[in-house]
C-alpha cells in the first residue's frame, strides 16, 4: 500500500466492471473483439444516427458526419469540418461513438453495432472500400487524409520533447 | 440589458434629489435569518450569456458576464459553462474515482477518501480554448459586449489533493507517460494529459469558492489543470487510466486542434496565452464625462500576469495599469487605470505581459499565424470605441482581404454563437 | 446532521465496491446550460445554523457551518447573519449615500455614484463580537460543533470606495472626530465610529466576492471596517453623518460593551482579538485511525496570523502548522497539520499567533479578565476531545467554581442560543 | 466641489429631508422640540410597547424594559441586564426608541409620544420622578445609574488618546 494507506485495491476485474467505455487508444489498444460490416452498419445508422446527423450523414439537426474525402485547407469553415477531411484517426470514431453517441442513449450500441456503424460511415466518407469488416485488426490500420495535416504544436514539443503524436 | 441597448452607468442628477421609495425598508421588517441566502431580487439580470442560436443547451457554453462583476473571483453561479451532453447529476454517495493502468495498484476512491489526503487550495483560472471566437467575425460585431469577447473564462479558488500524491498512492509503473482521464457525464467525456503536467500541479478538486464543486464545474470532483485550456480539465472525474500514449480522443482530434495560417492543424496547444479585456467602459455601456477607473481583467497559462498597459488613443501610446491583486501565477487579476474623459471619440484597448515575456498581439499578429478558419485560441488585442455620446461599441478594426465570417464556429461547438 | 448525530468522514471500505447507480448519469443527458447555477441538490444539508431557541427570526444571529467549508472565503449565501429588524429589500435605483454634519459640502450618492469612485478589493473577515459565546458555558456543551463554537466569523473578498475619498470630496471641518453611520433596515441601525479609523481603511463596499453584496451582508452598500466587530460595519448604509462627539446609541452601550472580572463595563471594544478554530475534526464528527489533515481557520483583528500551534495532547506540547494560504492581513487563513491517529482517546486545540504578539488564552486566563456574564469577545482556546471510538466532542474542561450558565446571552441577543 | 466631482451636493434643507431619524448625540445635540409625561407615557406604552415588553416592562414576548434601578455586578446574568441596571445614556432612550421601536412599525411615533414613553420607562425603572416633563432639556440631564460603571476600553484608550467618553 502507499504512504497514506487511504483508497480501496481493486483487482483487473473489478477494474473492468468500473471500466464501462473503456478507451480506445490510437494504436487500437482496447479495441474490443467484434466485428461488423458497412451494410450492418448502415442499418445501425438509420435506426439510431439518422434522425439526428441526416439519412446518409449530410447532417441533419445536428452535425454532419460526411465530407469529400480530402483533408481540409485552411480557408475552409470550420463548420464544414467533418470526419472525412478533418478527423485524423479511425479509432477516434470508434471511441466516441461507443463513449457518447447516440446523443441522449449512450451505451446502447454493442460492439458489433458500432464496429458496423463505424465502418458505414468511414465508407460514407470514402475512406474504406468496404471489402473488409471493421474490427480490432482492421480498424487501427485505416488511415485518415487529415491526418497529413496534423503536427503537434511546435510549443508542446519543445516543453515535452517525448511526445510522438501516434 | 437586450444586445443593442446601451447601458448608462455614470448616473447624472436624479430628477428628485430624495428619492420616493428610499425609505420604505425602514418602515416595515425586512427578511427572517435564513439558512441559505440568496442575492437581492434586483440582481436578477446579473446572468450568463447562452447564444440564442444554439441548437441545443444540451451541448454548448455559457459565458460569465464579465463586465457585471468586481474583484477577481467569479462567483460560482456565474462560472462559465462547457458541456457535451449536459451536466450530470452525480450522488456523492456513489461517487468512485477508480485510478487503473500503468499502476502497481489500481486504487478506487470515495470523495471521503479524497478529502483525508493532504488538501491544497489554490486560485485559477480556467478558460474554454474557444474564449474570443467572437474576435474572428469580420466586419467586427458591432453589438460585442465584454461577456460575449472573453466570457469563457472564470476564475475559483480551488480545493482538493495533489494528482500526484495519488498517483503515487497507487504506484507508477516504468514507462507511464500518459493520463486518460474520464468524465461520468453521459458523453464520457476524455482527454490525454502528459504525466509531467499531473505531477507538477494538477489538482483532483472537490471544492470551489469554499463550498463543494457547482454541477456545472464538475461536481463532486474534476480536474483542475493550472494554466491550460479548459477542455483538459475534466469534470465530474471517474477514472484516470494510466499509459504509455495518447487517446487522441474527439475532443482532441477533432476539436480543440488548431488550423495554422499555413494549413497545418497543431494538436496539443494546451497553454493558455496572455490575455486581458476592458470590462469598464466596454461594449454596450455609456459613459459620461469626467473621472472613470478603466477597470478590466487579465491572465496567462504561462505563469503570473507582469504588466498591463492601456491605450486611450487607438494603440499609438501605452500607459501602465495598476494591478490588485499582486498578480498570483495563472491566477485572474485586475487592472485599473484612473481616466478623466473630455468627451472626444477614442478607442481604448489594454495588452497583457506575462512572466515569460509573452504578450497580446494585435488582430493581424494573430492572424498571421493561425488561420482565419480556427476556432481556438484567440488572444488578440480588443478595442473598445467610445463616441462623442458616451457609447461604447466594438473598437476592433475591419480587417482587408479578409473572408467575411459570421461566426467563428460549427453549430454546437465551443462558444458558437452561430 | 441533527444534533448529537455523529458525522462519519473517513468511509472505509464500501460494501459492494462499485455502486450500483453509479454509472446511471452516464446514460441520460444531463442538465441543460442555464443563466444562473446553482448548488448540488446532494449539498442542501451545507447550510447555516439557526438556533431553535430563537423567539423570533427577524432579529438574531445564523452561523456559518465551518466544518463543512474549505479554503478560506466563505461562499456568500453561507455567511453567517446578524440583523435587527431583519433583512430590508432595498432597491438600487431608489438608494442614496447621504455624508454631511462636519462637512463642506454635503454631498448624495447614487450607487452608480460610488461605483465610478476608485475601487479597491481586499479580503477581509467579518466576525460577530458575540462570537463565541457557547464558550461560556459551563459545564462545556457536549454537543458543540464548530459551527456553534465559532460560526460568526464569515470571510469574503469586498470591492468598495475607500471611505477616505468620499469624506475628502465632502470636505472635512475643523474639529470633525467622528462618524455616525446609519442603516436603511427597520431599526435604522447606527454606531460611531472614530474618524481615524475611517481614513485608515474603511471601505464603502457594494461588492462581495465577485458580484453585488448579498441582503443579508448590506445590499446594495455597506462599511467594512477591517477588523474590528461586525456590530460597527454598518449595512445598508444610507447615512453618515461627522461629528465631534460619538453618539452613544444602544448598540454601543447596552449592547457590545464588556463586562470584565472586576464589574467595570467596557465601552469601544472594537478590535477583534486573535482566535482559530480546528474545523476537522471537530465536535460531532467521527474519524477513523490513520492519516488525518488536521484543518482550521484563524484570523485577528490586529494584523497577520503569524503562526497558528496545535496541541495534540490536550496542551502539554504545542507544534506548528502550516497556513494556507500566506495570511493576508486582516483576513482568515487555513491551518493544517497532518497527523496519524494511533486510536487513543486525546484532546486536540489549536491557537494562533498574530503579527502583534498577541495569542489566545485559555478558558481561566480568559475568565480572570473577563466577567462570567459578559458576552462578547470570547476567544479562548477550543479543545476537542476525541474518543477511542474516533467520535469528537466538545474537549473544553469543566470550570471550578464558575456558575453554570446554559447560555451566554439574553434572549433574542447576538448569537444566542437560549 | 471635490476632486473627482462625482455625487450631488444637498442643501442644509435636503440633508433634512433624508435624515428621516435623526441621530441624538449623548449631549443631547439632535433632540427635537415637543415633550412628555410619565402619564402621557403609560397610555403610548399600552398602545403601541406593552404587547411585546409587558403590561409595565416587566418583559413579555420581548425583552424587558424595567429592572431594579441600580447598576449589575459581575454576577448578574446578561438575560437580567435592562434598562435601569444596565444602560448608561438616557439620550440613548429616545434615540433607539424612535428608530426602532415599534419593532414591526418603527417611525409612528409622534416626537411628543416618545418624549412620553422615554419618560415613562425612566419611571418604571426608578430613575426619574416624573415631577418634570421629558423634553430637549431635562432628558439630557437624567442620570444613569450604570453610567458609573462604564469606562473607555484601555486598548481603545492607548489607540486613541483623545476619546472620552460623554
Ligand atoms: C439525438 C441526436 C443524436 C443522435 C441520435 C446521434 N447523434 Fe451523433 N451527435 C449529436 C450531437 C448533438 C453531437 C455534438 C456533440 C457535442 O457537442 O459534443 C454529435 C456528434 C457526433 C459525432 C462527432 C461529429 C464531429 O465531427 O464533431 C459523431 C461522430 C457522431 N455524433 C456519431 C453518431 C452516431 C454514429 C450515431 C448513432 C449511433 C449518432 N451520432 C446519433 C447528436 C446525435
Ligand atoms: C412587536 C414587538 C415589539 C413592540 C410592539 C415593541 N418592541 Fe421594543 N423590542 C422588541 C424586540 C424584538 C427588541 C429587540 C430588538 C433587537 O434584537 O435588536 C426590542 C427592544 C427594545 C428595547 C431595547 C431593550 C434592551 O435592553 O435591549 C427598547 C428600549 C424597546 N424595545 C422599547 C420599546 C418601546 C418604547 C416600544 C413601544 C413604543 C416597543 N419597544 C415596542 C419588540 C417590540
Ligand atoms: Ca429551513
Ligand atoms: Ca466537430
Ligand atoms: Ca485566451
Ligand atoms: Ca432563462
Ligand atoms: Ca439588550
Ligand atoms: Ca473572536
Ligand atoms: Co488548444
Ligand atoms: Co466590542
Amino acid at each position: 500500500q502507499g504512504r497514506y494507506q487511504i483508497g480501496t485495491p481493486l483487482s483487473e476485474q473489478e477494474v473492468q466492471q468500473w471500466n464501462i467505455r473503456p478507451s480506445i487508444l490510437a494504436n487500437g489498444v482496447g479495441l474490443p473483439p467484434g466485428q461488423g460490416t458497412v451494410d450492418e452498419g448502415a442499418r445501425v445508422y438509420a435506426t439510431h444516427c439518422a434522425s439526428c446527423h441526416g439519412a446518409t450523414g449530410e447532417g441533419g439537426a445536428f452535425t454532419r458526419l460526411v465530407s469529400e474525402p480530402f483533408p481540409i485547407t485552411k480557408d475552409v469553415d470550420s463548420v464544414d469540418f467533418a470526419i472525412g477531411n478533418y478527423w485524423q484517426y479511425a479509432t477516434t470514431l470508434f471511441d466516441y461513438t461507443r463513449r457518447a453517441m447516440p446523443f441522449a442513449t449512450p451505451g446502447i450500441l454493442s460492439d458489433d453495432e458500432v464496429y458496423a456503424v463505424v465502418a458505414y460511415i468511414l465508407y460514407q466518407n470514402g475512406i474504406i472500400d468496404g471489402s473488409e469488416p471493421m474490427n480490432a485488426q482492421t480498424l487501427p490500420k485505416v488511415q485518415m487524409p487529415a491526418r497529413a495535416l496534423l503536427e503537434l504544436d511546435p510549443n508542446t514539443q519543445k516543453r515535452f520533447p517525448w511526445i510522438k503524436l501516434p | 440589458a437586450a444586445a443593442g441597448a446601451f447601458v448608462k452607468l455614470s448616473g447624472g442628477l436624479a430628477q428628485s434629489k430624495i428619492p420616493q421609495g428610499a425609505t420604505e425598508t425602514m418602515k416595515v421588517l425586512g427578511t427572517t435569518l435564513r439558512e441559505y441566502g440568496e442575492r437581492s431580487e434586483f440582481e436578477k439580470d446579473v446572468i450568463r450569456y447562452i447564444s440564442p442560436n444554439l441548437r441545443s443547451r444540451h451541448t454548448g457554453a455559457s459565458f460569465a458576464p464579465l463586465e457585471k462583476l468586481e474583484g477577481v473571483v467569479t462567483p460560482s453561479s456565474l462560472h462559465f459553462e462547457r458541456h457535451h451532453a449536459g451536466v450530470p447529476n452525480v450522488n456523492p454517495a456513489e461517487y468512485r474515482l477508480v485510478i487503473h493502468g500503468m499502476v502497481e495498484r489500481p486504487l478506487m476512491f470515495t470523495l471521503e477518501d479524497l478529502k483525508r489526503f493532504p488538501s491544497v487550495t489554490r486560485t485559477y483560472f480556467i478558460e474554454c480554448a474557444g474564449n474570443g471566437q467572437n474576435g474572428y467575425r469580420n466586419p467586427p460585431d458591432m453589438t460585442l459586449t465584454a461577456t460575449r469577447s472573453r466570457g469563457l473564462v472564470s476564475n475559483s479558488s480551488w480545493t482538493g489533493v495533489p494528482l500526484s500524491i495519488l498517483l503515487k498512492e497507487a504506484g507508477l509503473k516504468e514507462g507511464a507517460r500518459w493520463l486518460i482521464p474520464e468524465g461520468q457525464d453521459a458523453a464520457a467525456y476524455t482527454r490525454s494529459l502528459p504525466l509531467e503536467k499531473a505531477l507538477d500541479d494538477v489538482l483532483v478538486a472537490y471544492a470551489q469558492n469554499g463550498e463543494a464543486i457547482r454541477p456545472e464545474q464538475g461536481y463532486p470532483v474534476r480536474l483542475v489543470v493550472p494554466g491550460w485550456e479548459g477542455s483538459i480539465q475534466v469534470k465530474w472525474l471517474r477514472r484516470i487510466q494510466v499509459t504509455d500514449t495518447p487517446v487522441m480522443s474527439k475532443d482532441e482530434t477533432s476539436e480543440y486542434t488548431d488550423v495554422m495560417a499555413d494549413g497545418k492543424i497543431y494538436a496539443f496547444t494546451w497553454v493558455m496565452d496572455p490575455e486581458s479585456i476592458i470590462t469598464y467602459p466596454s461594449g454596450l455601456q455609456q459613459i459620461s464625462r469626467g473621472f472613470h477607473e478603466i477597470r478590466g481583467l487579465a491572465w496567462s497559462g504561462h505563469g503570473r500576469i507582469r504588466r498591463v498597459e492601456v491605450s486611450l488613443d487607438g494603440g499609438q501610446t501605452w500607459k501602465q495599469a495598476s494591478l490588485e491583486p499582486a498578480p498570483d501565477a495563472l491566477s485572474v487579476v485586475r487592472f485599473k487605470y484612473n481616466w478623466v474623459w473630455d468627451g472626444r471619440e477614442t478607442v481604448i484597448m489594454s495588452r497583457a505581459w506575462d512572466e515569460k515575456g509573452n504578450t497580446q498581439p494585435t488582430q493581424e499578429e494573430f492572424f498571421a499565424k493561425w488561420a482565419r478558419n480556427n476556432r481556438y485560441h484567440y488572444n488578440a488585442i480588443q478595442a473598445w470605441r467610445i463616441g462623442a455620446d458616451g457609447k461604447v461599441v466594438n473598437g476592433d478594426k475591419t480587417l482587408a482581404g479578409a473572408p467575411a465570417r459570421l461566426g467563428a464556429v460549427g453549430r454546437g461547438g465551443c462558444g458558437g454563437e452561430s
